[in-house]
């Protein structure tokens, strides 16, 4: 039997910015998967991993500075140089095979799972949050550094949004993942297109993890646990549709933040699974999909 | 005649098959060439080798005194080539303004592209009537108007062309023989991969003919309208 | 490639295969006398190199990269421990169950996606969530599995008075088992259903018009995949004593994968071998550096994708 | 068959079976820092010699623990095995201890009934120090009745709320707290059960937060508390719900060191059984040996319960003066010593041991740290025996 | 033998192939001309299952072939050859052709006769195409003009009837050409074929009848002869 407990407005605000805040999180995750493959094909394994680097950078920071605002700029940083490294020594020459592009990186991601878990062992690390008091919000208490991360969210939504659609870069990146070899004679840099794709993609995917650390903690493994989801997102997305990847995060947030009234959370994520499942079948091009990263 | 472009014993190859067999050709600036041949036989294998978009090919390919045969497509093109490719290549999601601001490069500044696309706008008046048509709804004929364009707007030193009037109706292949003609009194190279000879006969100052990947026969236009030499090398 | 490995690929090469082969049979034979204390260990890595064979089926052979093979391996092993603790059923009557369990599983999930020909990148992100389904469903219910309980604790039965229960016993059940079926997918392999794979991996299209009914060769593998798969998992929960969610976790068919690249996609020895020796190196690796023998397997898996693709059969091949 | 019991042979092999990663990791760490600080404390020598301990990681899985359980008995051949972390782990390696392995298992912090009462796990081989759910049950229904006299709050202690985490101890832990709240005639309004390795608690708060109920009671792991402190924190909710957990959890030294500024809020309640306080000698020399290891965190009871565990061990084998697995059950069955919580004794009925609990909350201290401020004792704390082994 | 009638297929708004009727009589070659995007590969690709029509019947020896999957069509007895040659780039010649001859419905059956011995026919069938002496290469290492003639053994191989040849002379060399032309000349009588082709020298040479499409319609079915003759034909095709 299901019962659904009545709803107050209250409550419904508080589940409504519960699932933004979660939304947003996995948004930031599945956007720069969804980039990296719209543009290159590639399965990028090795995303949950640079998740992970970037909550364990922002912890370290903190550890040794007790700032939280310079923990997440530098681990963003440092994990996107590292993206930097890893797309121009080790990835590029194997854009053309993705069965080895997907190995490799799922290889790269365990080196540095495992090297995270050697190093800081596998417990999980509480970070310290650096907005601890809830705020008045539409007439609840929330907490602030969950709105706090439904800015970032909303903010890099709209920011890269902008520049995909309106700036030449934009134009540049479509151009490249949807005719890479016309992009060329069009006078298009791809290599650098690539790099600049690339490493965007991994920038997301830190500043989720540093986002991330203070509500969840850290641990090895943490990258894996967004990373299905995130991979399911973008297809139901539609892969390289970065208004897909929002539009679809947030929905995904919401079915989870409402889901435990009606059915047992892991149930809400069997669900949400099986239905991209079904929608890898029969619509593998998404909602949004045209192979297109572009709006 | 000052050499713009120089080709020595360029061979291609896609996989394990070799398309072009020693192809040796040369354009000064100011030149109109065209290369001739029919279906198959290796003319746009020839041009994507020239801005290297190809898997493997050997020789040496100069453009202006520099050996450009390793360098990237990209790189090539913004030395002030542009390319007109057989298959056209519109992006069809993109705006046909958008599909023209993608190819010129960001240090050209504001004024000069607005002007460049008007320049467009004003030689296809179509496509002006189209600008905000997304590529992939435009017609045959229409997108070849714009991969002109698309050509036109960087203001290129050399220009490829690729059948250039494939797929355009008889009124429209006037239209752009007359822009090419224009286009040639300037001081621009251009190079004519065509089936349609008779076409480009008077445009030409000297083409090739190309058999199977091999060049078979050169000369200027005059040479080239030689029945025989059509006979055998272009009628099926 | 340097000298020196062609040197080791020569040597590789030259020795005689069948007195290598002998050598091999003999050591397997021999290894509860040989190694008195490891016996459980080296029924452990025999039955993850049957596991990495049917894993390798799939992927090597069809050309299907799964990311759900430990589902169907936590299958067959929760099948025969559920029969056991919770129903009091014979552990024998397990492993038909888990073959029948898994069959019906495989049919249901691979059906669409194979028909369908969804595509390689579709088919990993597809198997992907099935995994994770699959993992998480076996955490969450709790009335049916144990959830993180798990459901043990029990040992194989007596046969005949031999306690199987006992190391060397159920090494040697473990050993005749994984050489039957071990054998059996030999022989399907070299049959030309072996060569018919072969060519649909290849190129799919052109066996269609052959007249091969390719989405059928494939389910076929699929299948067969899965149900030996399930067939490890019987035996592996027999050893253990215990299903727990680890046996369907994504670590597991890390894990495989693994074991698979290192020793060489689309060949049957080399998965086989490559199991068994990196569950002695993770042992060995774990009593020299606890923490860190993960790390170790990573690297050496990084180094295969990049430097050997071909795996270690590749290195004695020496394809090019 | 089976490891055998352990035998005459010279030097003493202990073996430790530890969640290193997974859910039970901050535990198991804490768990294993335990050991080594006991094996500090005892010179590394047991019977005058350089006795051996080797850890084996359980992965917080049960098959894993299993697994590594096997290989401590029948490959390392162990004299006794220390752990593993949880109940449902636990529950699994004592079915193979009890079918096999055959043992002295002595367990590190298993508190579910099912793992104590039910024949069909708790064995001669077991032994525990770490109090059950039957310990805590009624101890915790006990200090929520006298909470209105603790806190200024409007509080009905009549009804509670239960949180815990989906396994066997949290399932457990619900039936007994019934039980016990029942007992005092309140009820249980409703439960939280958390699936292991839940991050984002975000829902879970929500339907607390909703709950009728205005205490929250129940378990956690420390994975569990460290996710769900600081959480309900930032959303407030102790300050519409009491939140009092049983076994330590919000007021143990470990949680005041990983989150110090969480656990000083105000509504967190809890009742444990460790009092760093407590100034006795071994218990000054376990804190001092633990800060030597580590000294950005705290003593706390979950290393306090191994490093007891490793001492019993060692006393047990020096007693009796063997190793054989009969001798050091004999000798621990009945074992009286003066531990870190205290005088305490495995109870031969059943192996279990009687505590000194007390209630209370964490307040800021002078220096800058925070201490326990205790609201009641409870003493002497122990169930009937129900497992006869 | 196979015959087509009112075969239409439309993408969309795109009529691929419109109201097409064609018939290949039992032992003829015929030829299939026209324009890039006349229709030609799409009706290749109806015929053998491939796209299923809009509208229209595919009769073969009488049954109906509209519905039927590409590999249940070929085992009916209709081969084909593809405008882009396809074979499996890692297996030997004998492979190919063992694949190709021996029963594709055996599946796991094969396990147990796996003697079969199919040598004879394999020689007989490389025999045919001049691949005697290459059994045992390996296809990727083949000159692109014997993977041509490998492709078209496998057709031979397989016990068909019709087979269906897309530019079998695309990318082949004059002397490659002629002896693709010699195979299939060779082939006369013995199978039904049908040839899609814009080498017109050889369609012309050896065709019995020429099929002409234009924008997806059928312009005209007639001899060589009159074909290349026809003006429309001249005007839309082979121009001047
Ligand atoms: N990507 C490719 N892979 C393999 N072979 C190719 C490829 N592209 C072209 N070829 C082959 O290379 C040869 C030359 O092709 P190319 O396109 O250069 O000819 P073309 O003279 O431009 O013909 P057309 O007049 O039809 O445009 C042809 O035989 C063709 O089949
Ligand atoms: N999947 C499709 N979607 C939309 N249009 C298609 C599709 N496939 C083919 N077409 C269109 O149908 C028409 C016929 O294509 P077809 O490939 O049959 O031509 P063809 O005669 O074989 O040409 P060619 O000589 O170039 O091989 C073309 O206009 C093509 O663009
Ligand atoms: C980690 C601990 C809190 C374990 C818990 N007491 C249990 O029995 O599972
Ligand atoms: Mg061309
Ligand atoms: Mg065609």
């Amino acid at each position: 039997m299901l019962e659904i407990p009545l709803i107050t407005t209250e409550n419904f605000i508080t589940y409504a910015l519960n699932g933004l805040s979660r939304g947003m999180i996995i948004f930031l995750v599945a956007s720069g998967l969804s980039l990296i493959f719209g543009l290159i094909g590639l399965i990028n394994f090795a995303h949950g991993a640079m998740l992970a680097l970037g909550g364990y950078g922002t912890y370290v920071v903190i550890q040794a500075t007790g700032n939280f605002w310079l923990g997440l700029v530098v681990s963003v940083l440092l994990v996107s140089l590292l993206g930097l490294a890893l797309e121009r020594k080790v990835l590029y020459w194997i854009y053309d095979e993705p069965l080895l592009g997907f190995l490799s990186t799922f290889g790269i991601g365990l080196v540095i799972e495992e090297a995270l878990a050697v190093y800081f062992g596998s417990r999980s690390y509480t970070v310290q949050s650096p907005l601890s008091q809830s705020v008045e919000v539409l007439g609840v208490s929330y907490p602030s550094y969950r709105l706090f991360v439904i800015l970032v969210g909303a903010a890099v939504a709209l920011g890269v949004g902008l520049v995909l659609v309106k700036t030449r870069l934009g134009l540049e990146i479509h151009a490249t993942a949807n005719m890479q070899s016309t992009a060329e004679i069009l006078g298009v840099d791809t290599a650098r297109i690539y790099t600049i794709t690339f490493v965007l993609g991994t920038a997301l995917a830190a500043l989720a993890g540093a986002l991330t650390a203070p509500i969840t903690s850290m641990y090895p493994t943490i990258g894996l646990d967004y990373i299905t989801m995130a991979f399911l997102v973008i297809i139901v997305g539609g892969m390289g549709s970065f208004k897909g990847s929002f539009v679809v995060s947030m929905i995904v947030g919401q079915v989870i933040a409402f889901g435990w009234l009606v059915l047992s959370p892991t149930y809400v994520r069997i669900l949400v699974f099986a239905a991209a499942m079904v929608f890898i079948l029969y619509k593998p091009r998404g909602f949004f999909g045209k192979a297109e990263v572009h709006e | 005649m000052s050499e713009l472009l120089s080709v020595e014993d360029l061979n291609a190859f896609y996989g394990d098959s070799q398309v072009l067999f020693d192809v040796s050709i040369g354009l000064g600036t100011n030149d109109v060439v065209g290369i001739f041949g029919r279906n198959g036989m290796g003319k746009t294998t020839l041009l994507n080798s020239l801005v290297n978009r190809i898997d493997r090919k050997t020789g040496t390919v100069t453009y202006r005194g520099q050996d450009v045969s390793a360098w990237s497509p990209h790189e090539i093109i913004r030395e002030g080539i542009a390319y007109v490719p057989e298959e056209r290549e519109i992006y069809p999601a993109l705006s046909v303004r958008e599909n023209l601001e993608l190819a010129m490069t960001s240090d050209i500044d504001d004024d000069t592209r607005e002007e460049r696309i008007q320049n467009v706008f004003t030689q296809f008046e179509r496509l002006g009537e189209r600008r905000n048509q997304r590529g992939g709804t435009l017609s045959g004929g229409e997108q070849q108007m714009l991969a002109i364009g698309r050509a036109l707007v960087t203001d290129p030193d050399l220009l490829l062309l690729d059948e250039p009037t494939e797929g355009l109706a008889p009124t429209i292949i006037d239209d752009v023989v007359e822009i090419l003609e224009s286009l040639v009194t300037g001081d621009r190279a251009v190079l004519i991969v065509e089936q349609n000879i008779n076409r480009m006969l008077p445009l030409i100052d000297r083409g090739y003919m190309i058999q199977t990947g091999r060049i078979v026969e050169e000369g200027d236009s005059e040479h080239l309208s030689d029945e025989e030499i059509h006979d055998k090398y272009l009628t099926v | 490639m340097s000298d020196r490995l062609s040197d080791v690929r020569d040597v590789a090469r030259g020795l005689p295969r069948r007195p290598l082969l002998a050598v091999g049979v003999l050591l397997l034979l021999a290894v509860p006398f040989l190694f008195p204390g490891q016996s459980d260990l080296a029924t452990e890595a025999l039955i993850f190199g049957l596991f990495a064979i049917s894993v390798d089926i799939v992927l090597g052979y069809a050309g299907l990269l799964s990311l759900a093979p430990a589902a169907f391996f936590g299958l067959g092993a929760y099948t025969v421990a559920k029969l056991v603790v919770d129903y009091g059923q014979s552990f024998w009557l397990g492993f038909p169950l888990a073959i029948v369990l898994a069959l019906i599983l495989a049919f249901v999930v691979g059906y669409v996606p194979i028909k369908r020909r969804i595509g390689n990148v579709y088919f990993v992100l597809f198997t992907l969530a099935f995994g994770a389904i699959v993992h998480d469903f076996f955490f969450v219910t709790t009335w049916l599995t144990g959830g993180s309980d798990g459901l043990g604790f029990f040992g194989p039965p007596e046969v005949l008075g031999i306690d199987l229960g006992g190391s060397t016993a159920y090494y040697y059940l473990t050993l005749g088992a994984v050489a039957t079926v071990g054998y059996g997918l030999y022989v399907l392999i070299k049959s030309d259903y072996g060569d018919v794979l072969h060519a649909t991996r290849q190129n799919e299209l052109r066996m269609r018009y052959l007249g091969y009914d390719t989405n059928r060769e494939l389910m076929i593998a699929w299948l067969v995949s899965a149900a030996v798969s399930a067939f490890a998992g019987a035996v592996y929960v027999g050893l253990v004593g215990i299903a727990s969610p680890s046996l369907v976790s994504f670590a597991l068919t890390g894990d495989v994968i693994i074991w698979i690249i290192v020793g060489g996609t689309g060949t049957l020895l080399g998965p086989f071998a490559a199991a068994i020796g990196l569950v002695f190196t993770q042992e060995l690796l774990q009593n020299l550096w606890q923490g860190g023998y993960r790390l170790l397997l990573g690297v050496l898996f990084v180094v295969f994708v990049f430097v050997l693709p071909d795996g270690l059969v590749g290195l004695l091949r020496g394809d090019e | 068959l089976g490891g055998g019991g352990g035998g005459g042979s010279d030097s003493v092999k202990i073996g430790a079976v530890m969640a290193l990663s997974g859910p039970f990791a901050r535990t198991g760490e804490e768990n294993r820092r335990g050991l080594e600080v006991g094996q500090e404390y005892l010179g590394g020598e047991i019977l005058d010699s350089e006795f051996e301990l080797i850890i084996e990681d359980g992965e917080s899985d049960p098959n894993a623990s299993i697994q590594a359980a096997r290989t401590l008995v029948e490959d390392e051949d162990v004299d006794a095995i220390i752990g593993p972390v949880s109940s449902g782990n636990s529950i699994s390696v004592m079915q193979y201890i009890k079918d096999e392995g055959q043992v002295p298992h002595l367990m590190t912090t298993a508190s579910s009934v099912e793992a104590r009462e039910n024949p069909e796990n708790c064995n001669e081989y077991g032994f525990f120090i770490w109090p059950s759910n039957r310990h805590l049950a009624p101890t915790g229904t006990q200090f929520i009745q006298e909470l209105p006299n603790h806190i200024d709050r409007d509080i009905d202690p009549s009804r509670v709320h239960y949180v815990s985490q989906d396994y066997a101890l949290g399932q457990n832990g619900l039936e007994l707290v019934e039980e016990s709240m029942n007992e005092v005639g309140g009820e249980v309004t409703g439960s939280t059960l958390v699936p292991l390795g839940e991050t984002d608690w975000s829902s879970y708060i929500s339907e607390i937060a909703n709950s009728e109920a205005d205490v929250v009671t129940g378990v956690l792991t420390w994975g569990a508390a460290a996710q769900l402190i600081p959480q309900a924190n930032s959303f407030g909710l102790p300050e519409e719900k009491v939140m009092m957990f049983n076994s330590g959890k919000p007021i143990g030294q470990f949680a005041a060191s990983t989150m110090p500024n969480e656990v000083t809020v105000d509504g967190w309640f809890g009742t444990h059984f460790y009092n760093p306080g407590l100034d006795t000698d071994v218990n000054n020399e376990f804190q001092s040996l633990y800060n030597e290891l580590d000294s950005s965190l705290l003593p706390n009871s979950t290393a306090g319960a191994s490093f007891e565990l490793m001492r019993a061990l060692a006393t047990a084998i020096e007693n009796g003066g063997s190793t054989a697995s009969d001798d050091i059950i004999s000798e621990l069955e009945g074992l009286e010593w003066d531990s870190v919580f205290g005088p305490i004794q495995f109870r031969e009925e059943d192996h279990q041991a009687a505590l000194n609990f007390f209630g209370g909350r964490r307040v800021e201290s002078d220096g800058d740290g925070s201490e326990v401020e205790v609201l009641a004792e409870y003493p002497d704390v122990i169930p009937d025996a129900r497992c006869s082994l | 033998m196979l015959s087509v009638e009112g075969l239409t297929k439309k993408f969309d708004s795109v009529v691929a192939v419109d109201d097409v009727d064609m018939e290949l009589r039992s032992g003829e070659i015929h030829g299939l001309i026209g324009p890039n995007g006349a229709g030609k590969t799409t009706t290749v690709n109806l015929i053998t299952g491939e796209l299923t029509p809009t509208s229209g019947t595919i009769e073969f020896d009488g049954t109906d072939l509209v519905g039927r999957s590409p590999s249940a069509i070929a085992r009916q007895g209709i081969g084909r050859s593809f405008q882009v040659v396809q074979y499996f780039p890692e297996m030997t010649v004998r492979e190919h052709l063992r694949l190709a001859v021996r029963d594709s419905t055996e599946t796991v059956r094969s396990v147990f006769n796996r003697e079969e011995d199919y040598e004879p026919q394999i020689r007989a069938v490389a025999e045919r195409v001049h691949l005697e002496d290459d059994l045992d290469t390996v296809a990727k290492n083949l000159a692109h003009g014997k993977k041509r003639f490998l492709d078209i053994a496998m057709v031979l191989g397989m016990d068909s009837r019709v087979i269906l040849f897309d530019e079998p002379a695309a990318g082949l060399n004059q002397s490659e050409t002629d002896e693709v032309k010699e195979i299939l000349e060779s082939l006369r009588g013995e199978y039904t074929v049908l040839i899609v082709e814009h080498d017109v020298d050889l369609v012309r040479s050896i065709s019995d009848r020429i099929t002409v499409l234009h924008n997806g319609a059928v312009l005209t079915t007639d001899t060589p002869e009159n074909v290349v003759e026809n003006p429309q034909v001249k005007e839309v095709y082979l121009g001047e």
